[in-house]
């Protein structure tokens, strides 16, 4: 278990150095001079030099790489100079919207999606099970922003139940802000639970299936009995890696729906951030957002051999 | 079945009514555009005059909502007759926001500081004609001018000619510190700026304890946010289509004012074929420009005829110049040998004015035989091919620099207009103080750049104002770019 | 002989025929992609109106007997707007597919061919493609290269890459292992050969009903990205264009924004459903195998 | 005579449209041992499904099944729940699969325990230990925490075995539970199964394709073919007189020796095949930062020769190696050491284009007739396969012809090969495999447990034509099997092998008869022989 760990571990910190490069990469090819887009379409040339040279834009890219990387290791993201603080603080202040965001809504999609998916598997063939399927296959259809666009204009703007956007910070109180939160986390929370809904029913199906099932059943213990003491946690498997999949995807959505509910999270970060060139933002935010995909991942290979013992003793 | 509502509505009242009490003292007030730092002097970006602009930060003089120059740190001040010595009497009592007081030292050094060598003023243009700046006692001070310049008290009243203190003066992009009757709360990065009423304010005391900017540079979450009150003003609401809806609302007051942003279908004057004069004209009359108001703004907006903004007073009404006749446009275009049509691209930066303008535009000229391709760009990429790169056929842009028409005299300014008449006009321009003169001046310029059709002059970019219809004292128009919310107040 | 040949396909296809008529997602999956396919196809020679023609004075109307969908801000016909829109969403989401399958099968195949280090070094780049939330990736492209509909194939075609490897790798690895490869190896091929011979044909079931998936979140995905304004960009017309310039206008029109976003929710559910019941007349075991 | 514990009458079993069971009858005594012998698809595992109730969703039974007066078939399923595991106990056919991988085996013996008394858990926790000892696992060594994967598939259906009769259940359905096993192993679950009958009072029944597996074993044997009992009666009245022809058809199959007049040929001087210290090393798996499972040799220093025309069987228990002897043989696989001379070249060194002249003399059988071929290419193309090996381009024509005759010599018609392979049954792909091996005229073929998937009356069919064609053709075989009766029907010589080594050789019949070396005598003496216990029975009553 523990080389397990080591080796994921190595792996995690391979694929995360590799994305830094290519993020690096990237950002260096976006056409654009950050320092006119600052000083606007009128300013002097000499200006615009003298700020290319405050800003440290000229120095190598290779220096300029290991700088970044130098500092992100001690924890130092780097200056943001459109917003002249800190990238850290400004990760910092974003990330108490994104991350409560991502997680209320991947709670609320799997508090939804399991018992669902649960309840439609023991009642397979039934007109609930094949109703309830139905509703999935449309919230799955469903573009989440689309969704959410509806969502503002029946609850906040014709019931004005709740805001229509925006986040009021944590420090006007819990329920305040929670309230901030509760359309985009719906509108992401919704059609992931959808998905989630159906992967756990036809694992639940699937599991069922196993010889190992028809073991137990021969014991005597009740189908009920069965399906949560020994197919859950087998179905539990292919849950996992949606989940884990899901956590990508949600992090993709919080980009859209923060904009559709203009939420300073990180998603709104990026895209402003892209916008005005301020490519220090860009690149520690993404690298950031893809070293938390990256470990979730490592995360869900955990749980995997949590769920399941024969990954335990694997590399 | 009436309960239920009855049951939520109270609930609700409950549960969402911060903003049920009376006697308001609060204002949450909505921009497009998050400042990227609190320094008007060394940062360009309108949303820092936006928020800061005479609620932090004072400058010598101030820009009034109808664009004349009055006092605000300058008491008064007096011009020797060559125009060259301007002596201010400065207010006596004015405090920093940190506590130390404010006097001639301060004006000297900020006027300093924005003409140095190496400022990073971003208009460093408007300090040019200055000579030396001395303070003759704590409360005056003399600038002493190398040439008259006409527009030297309006330009003191720039946010980029605030006055700031030495020991705050770096510091200012995050933690502003100005004279003003309100100073910075908190800064929730992405998202607000707070600002609370400075007790020790010299003048008048503002009616308001906290005004919060909050930034939602989408339409559609913008007009939303109005709706559900999340914002109680947005002075330039981003959608002109919600206009008509609030304007039918009678909790909301829409003023609909103007900008100093001339929109206009910049073209790229050395590039064939639109160095021909014929071609540029041409397509003048190829455009309907209500159209173009009508569809791409919900028709918000003021037709223009050249680069001058309508409530200007020195403004020529130019815009029926080169009346909407397609006809016209293609034999203009016969007469310049493009009979079969011209090929061009047309490069949109990302605001709807141009993405929406861009198609319209697109639609009538291919009604005249010209062909455009449409290519969306970002800021960032429109910075560098466009305005740096000068690599572009036609563009939609709105200049929103007021009294900019010098730009026409830049050498090598991203439309490549050259006109040696133009440029000795402007240079005329600079030395001359009298205004009747001045505005004679402005007046021929406008005409000569409508003559030459320089550019295609769509419209005045309107300011869509909506507020909550209790709100008092709220600017109609921007002469400056500026949310002064000195004087503004709720009315129960 | 021929005849024989023709026999037992025709009998192959016969039971697919019979099957498909009793499956209930297949029948009404491909009704609801063939009714969208077909207002696509339909939309090249006629529309109601001409969508190039911009009518401002017709602005923002409400559904009536003349324009059966309302229209927009510029006037124009939205049911036009939705059948012109249907191709481009339509393109993007298939070329997105095909770049995937053309790039990502022959990676997939390769790394199950030949295994050990080739392999793990492709499984570990998919591991990195995958770690990049796609939008965000489809952000960095279009602030390179500027938003286009290309840009948005390409972005979206990226993350099919590894998506159509890892399905390709799978299938392909439970070939590998099975005994005909072992006769095929024994007669001397190659693993080109064997790819090629036994492989691919093997697999291409899974490759269609992955295809079927990928191309319903390819028309999400385009939707997504052009809703934020970074995928087919104006005068084009998609799916998600529409809603971009609708957002805005949902007070005031609200029907702007409901069409196209019904359009994109009958298309991939039409296709979701039409890969679901692909999956069980093409191979029942098809989720058995990964 | 006591009435039965289990009274089957008129079952019959229905799911979907298709009728699967037709009127079984079945009694079964206290303590007796009923076997139930059939082909698949026969109904046995249906019918033992009936009496648990396990059935598929959609299925209708009629008839009766009376355990102790109760009609199973009418019991609710509360009712029936507290009957298995409580008074009949099941075991499968695959105990890979039929262990939870998520829970110990600790965990799963209790639980029954547990659900069906109302034992605390120390109790059930003592109860399992001791049940684990009764199959032959002592807890000092398999301790209760283990996970089935850390359980050999022998272990894992002693496990098995442990769960279904933890509470002495009266009946014990025991469906093919050896069937995965290699015959030592199958020996020692049948003893065990036997054992706990005896010790508890149980009754079992025994449900095998085999009829030398419950010969040996049974009270009353019932033979069933298509849904249908074809004769059933006391395992000594079935076994002796074989008055159903089917039943004498089974019992000749399973002991089949094809007429082969190459039988007593003796070898020719000139070898074939010569294989010399060849070994297959497996490097250990990464266990740590610096450390490895130990190395797996699976091959160790082995040396043997085949003469032309030679048939040599290859027997062994599962997992001593000799399927990666055969793939090093056929150059599927690279050895680790030694050498491989074929038809005097070395094909160890050999590069694929040089060793195109070899293979085509060397073609290989496998035993899975379903995995054999690829499903979507069409018998034609699946025979024609190693042609790709000729030097020279053969014509359409000349291909089809070749083809033709090789269909044709293992008893297909030409017209078979337009068609594809899922429409052929077991028996007849197993001869479109053997095509496919005969069109390069080789002179050697391998044969990789050709027969153990075949049902025992196919099994006797492709045993003949094998016999043919080593006489008409003079191909030598490597024949790799586990099963002792299939090496002394089609095989000169055997080899052993245990642990990668071949620790016996000699000529069939010496060996199997008068096995020298203690793996061969395990081997000899597990493998059921039908008439040695048609002998026995007879004998005894």
């Amino acid at each position: 278990m523990a080389y397990f760990i080591v080796r994921r571990m190595m792996i995690v910190l391979l694929t995360l150095w590799v994305a830094s490069i290519i993020i690096f990469a990237m950002l260096q090819i976006i056409p654009g001079d950050p320092a006119q887009l600052m000083l606007g379409i009128n300013a002097t040339d000499d200006a615009v030099a003298a700020l290319r040279e405050q800003l440290g834009l000229n120095a190598p890219l290779f220096e300029r790489y290991i700088n970044w990387m130098s500092g992100m290791l001690i924890g130092d993201f780097g200056y943001s100079y459109t917003y002249g603080t800190a990238v850290g603080n400004l990760i910092a202040e974003r990330i108490t919207v994104s991350l409560p965001l991502a997680l209320i809504a991947l709670a609320l999609s799997t508090l939804i999606a399991i018992p669902v998916g649960i309840f439609t598997a023991s009642r397979r063939g039934t007109a609930t099970d094949t109703s309830a399927m139905a509703i999935t296959q449309i919230g799955i259809a469903i573009p989440n922003f689309w969704f959410a666009i509806l969502l503002v204009y029946v609850f906040a703007i014709t019931l004005r139940l709740v805001p229509a956007g925006g986040f009021p910070g944590w420090e006007t109180g819990l329920w305040p802000a929670l309230k901030s939160l509760l359309l985009p986390a719906i509108a992401l929370a919704l059609p992931q639970a959808a998905i989630l809904s159906r992967v756990t029913r036809s694992a639940l199906l699937e599991t069922m299936a196993e010889d190992y099932i028809r073991t137990a059943r021969a014991k005597g213990l009740p189908a009920r009995r069965v399906l949560w003491h020994h197919a859950l946690r087998n179905a539990f498997i292919p849950v996992l890696t949606i989940l884990g999949l899901q956590f990508a995807f949600l992090l993709a959505g919080t980009i859209i729906i923060e904009n559709v509910f203009y939420l300073p999270g990180l998603g709104r970060l990026i895209f402003q951030s892209i916008q005005r060139l301020d490519l220090m933002v860009v690149q520690s935010v993404v690298v950031l957002l893809v070293a938390s995909v990256i470990f979730i991942n490592f995360l869900v290979d955990l749980a995997y051999a949590w769920a399941d013992p024969r990954l335990r003793r694997q590399g | 079945m009436t309960i239920r509502p009855i049951i939520l509505g109270g609930l609700a009242a409950i549960l969402f009514s911060s903003s049920a009490l009376a006697a308001r003292m609060d204002l949450t007030i909505g921009m497009v555009l998050e400042p990227p730092g609190l320094d008007p002097t060394a940062e360009a970006a309108a949303a820092v005059d936006e928020v800061v602009y005479a609620n932090v930060f004072e400058g010598l003089t101030r820009i009034g909502p109808e664009g004349a120059v009055k006092p605000a740190l300058a008491k008064n001040w007096t011009i020797s007759d060559d125009g060259l010595t301007y002596t201010f009497e400065l207010r006596e009592g004015a405090k920093f926001h940190d506590g130390t007081s404010f006097d001639a030292s301060d004006v000297v050094f900020s006027l300093d500081r924005a003409r140095a060598e190496d400022s990073t003023n971003a208009q460093k243009a408007l300090f040019s004609a200055i000579e030396k700046v001395e303070a003759t006692g704590d409360t005056t001070v003399v600038v002493t001018l190398s040439e008259p310049s006409g527009a030297f008290l309006y330009n003191m009243g720039w946010g980029d000619a605030v006055i700031v203190a030495p020991e705050s003066a770096d510091t200012n992009k995050e933690n502003p510190v100005g004279t003003g009757p309100f100073k910075l709360d908190n800064w929730q990065r992405g998202s607000a700026i707070t600002l609370t009423r400075n007790a020790d304010y010299w003048g008048d005391q503002a009616k308001l304890d906290t005004v919060t900017f909050r930034f939602i540079p989408d339409p559609a979450a913008a007009t939303a946010a109005l709706l559900a009150g999340d914002v109680q003003a947005f002075p330039n609401l981003p959608a002109p289509e919600a206009i008509a809806q609030f304007e039918a609302d009678p909790r909301f007051t829409v003023v609909i004012g103007s900008t100093e942003g001339e929109t206009i279908l910049s073209t790229n004057n050395k590039k064939p074929p639109f160095d021909d004069v014929n071609v540029r004209r041409a397509m003048a009359h190829a455009i309907d420009r209500q159209a173009i108001i009508d569809g791409a703004m919900f028709g918000l907006g003021t037709p223009i005829g050249t680069h001058f903004a309508p409530h200007n007073p020195a403004y020529v009404e130019l815009s029926e110049t080169y009346e909407f006749n397609p006809e016209k446009a293609k034999a203009l275009l016969a007469e310049a040998g493009f009979e079969g049509g011209i090929k061009a691209t047309l490069k949109l930066p990302p605001p709807s004015y141009a993405r929406r303008g861009g198609e319209i535009i697109a639609s009538q000229l291919r009604d005249v035989g010209i062909d455009l391709e449409i290519i969306p760009l970002e800021w960032g990429q429109w910075l560098e091919q466009v305005f740096k790169g000068k690599d572009f056929d036609l563009t939609i842009v709105s200049h929103t620099e007021p009294n900019d028409i010098d730009i026409y005299a830049r050498d090598d300014y991203y439309f490549q207009y050259e006109n040696p008449d133009f440029k000795a006009l402007i240079d005329k321009l600079n030395v001359t103080a009298d205004e009747e003169e001045r505005f004679a001046l402005y007046r021929q310029a406008q005409q000569i750049i409508t003559d030459d059709a320089v550019n295609v002059y769509l419209f005045q970019l309107a300011k869509n104002g909506v507020w909550d219809a209790k709100l008092n004292g709220l600017w109609e128009n921007s002469p400056v770019q500026a949310n002064d919310v000195t004087g503004v107040s709720w009315s129960e | 002989m021929s005849e024989h040949v023709n026999n037992t396909e025709t009998e192959g296809w016969r039971t697919f025929r019979k099957n498909a008529l009793r499956n209930r997602n297949f029948l009404i999956g491909i009704c609801l992609t063939g009714f969208v396919l077909a207002i696509a196809l339909i939309s090249f020679i006629w529309t109601p109106f001409d969508t190039t023609k911009l009518v401002i004075s017709d602005r923002l109307n409400a559904p009536d007997l003349t324009h059966l969908l309302g229209t927009d801000h510029f006037g124009r016909d939205i049911l036009s707007m939705v059948m012109v829109g249907a191709r481009n969403s339509i393109a993007v989401a298939l070329l997105a597919v095909g770049i995937g399958i053309a790039i990502g099968v022959p990676l997939g195949c390769w790394g199950a061919a030949k295994r050990g280090f080739i392999d793990e070094i492709l499984m570990r780049s998919s591991d990195i493609i995958f770690a990049f939330p796609a939008l965000l990736s489809a952000v960095m492209i279009t602030a390179i290269f500027g938003p286009s509909a290309t840009n948005a194939i390409i972005a979206i075609g990226i993350f099919n890459i590894p998506v159509f490897a890892r399905v390709a790798r799978g299938a392909a690895l439970t070939i590998w292992s099975r005994e005909y490869i072992l006769a095929a190896r024994a007669s001397g091929k190659g693993a080109v050969r064997i790819t090629r011979e036994h492989i691919l044909p093997n697999i291409t079931n899974i490759l269609v009903v992955q295809g079927t998936i990928q191309f319903s979140l390819g028309i999400l995905a385009e939707a997504g990205l052009s809703y934020v304004g970074l995928g087919t960009q104006p005068p084009d017309v998609s799916w998600g264009r529409m809603l971009n310039e609708a957002q805005t206008m949902m007070a005031i029109a609200p029907h702007m924004a409901i069409i196209p976003g019904i359009a994109i929710i009958v298309t991939v559910l039409g296709l979701n459903l039409l890969g679901d019941g692909l999956r069980d007349l093409l191979d029942p075991r098809l989720r058995r195998e990964r | 005579m006591s009435p039965p514990i289990l009274n089957i009458k008129d079952l019959s079993l229905t799911i979907g449209e298709t009728k699967i069971l037709h009127d079984i009858d079945l009694q079964l005594e206290h303590g007796q041992i009923a076997g139930i012998v059939g082909e698949s698809g026969s109904g046995k595992s249906l019918t033992a499904l009936s009496v648990m109730q396990l059935l598929p969703n959609a299925s209708r039974t009629g008839g009766t099944i009376e355990f102790n007066g109760q009609n199973l078939l009418t019991l609710d399923e509360n009712a029936m729940c507290a009957l298995r595991g409580n008074e009949i106990g099941m075991v499968f056919q695959e105990p890979m699969t039929a262990l939870n991988p998520v829970k110990t085996i600790g965990e799963q013996i209790r639980e029954g325990i547990r659900w069906h008394t109302n034992a605390s858990r120390a109790q059930a926790e003592e109860r399992a230990r001791s049940m684990l000892d009764r199959v032959g696992l002592p807890p000092s060594q398999y301790p209760l925490e283990r996970y089935p994967h850390e359980l050999s598939g022998g272990q894992r259906q002693r496990v098995v075995i442990a769960i279904a009769t933890a509470l002495n259940p009266k009946i014990l359905i025991a469906d093919e539970p050896t069937t995965a096993l290699d015959v030592v192993l199958q020996a020692q679950i049948l003893d065990l199964l036997k054992e706990l009958v005896a010790d508890n009072d149980m009754a079992l029944i025994l449900i095998s394709h085999d009829l030398g597996v419950v010969a040996d074993v049974a009270d009353t044997i019932t033979i069933m073919r298509k849904g249908v009992v074809e004769e059933a009666g006391s395992a000594v009245k079935v076994l002796k007189e074989q008055k159903h022809p089917y039943t004498a058809q089974l019992a000749e199959a399973s002991i089949h020796m094809p007429a082969w007049q190459n039988r007593k040929k003796p070898a020719s001087p000139e070898p074939l095949l010569e294989v010399s210290n060849l070994s297959k090393i497996y490097r250990g798996r990464r266990t740590g930062v610096f450390s490895h499972a130990p190395d797996f040799t699976a091959v160790d220093d082995v040396s043997f020769d085949i003469a032309a025309g030679r048939s040599i069987g290859l027997v062994g228990r599962s997992g001593c190696g000799k399927s990666t002897l055969a793939r090093m043989v056929l150059g599927l696989s690279k050895p680790s050491n030694g050498k491989i001379l074929f038809d005097n070249k070395t094909t160890t060194a050999l590069d694929d284009t040089t060793m195109r002249a070899s293979r085509r003399h060397m073609q290989v059988v496998f035993q899975d007739p379903y995995g054999s071929f690829n499903p979507r290419k069409t018998v034609e193309w699946l025979v024609a396969e190693p042609l790709f090996l000729e030097d020279e381009k053969l014509t359409r024509h000349q291909k089809q012809e070749r083809i033709a005759a090789a269909l044709n010599e293992v008893g297909l018609s030409a017209d078979a090969m337009k068609k594809y392979p899922h429409e052929f049954s077991g028996g007849q792909r197993q001869r479109i495999a053997i095509a496919r091996a005969l069109i390069t005229r080789p002179k050697l073929i391998v044969a990789d447990e050709p027969v153990s998937a075949l049902d025992v009356s196919i099994r006797a069919q492709v045993l003949d034509l094998l016999a043919k064609l080593n006489d008409d053709l003079g191909i030598a075989f490597l024949f790799i099997t586990h099963d002792l009766s299939v090496a002394r029907a089609i095989t000169h010589e055997v080899m052993v092998m245990d642990k990668g080594k071949i620790v016996e050789r000699g000529q069939t019949g010496d060996i199997l008869d008068n096995p020298q070396m203690r793996p061969t005598q395990r081997l000899v003496e597990a493998t059921p022989d039908l008439q040695q216990a048609i002998k026995r029975r007879s004998t005894a009553k």
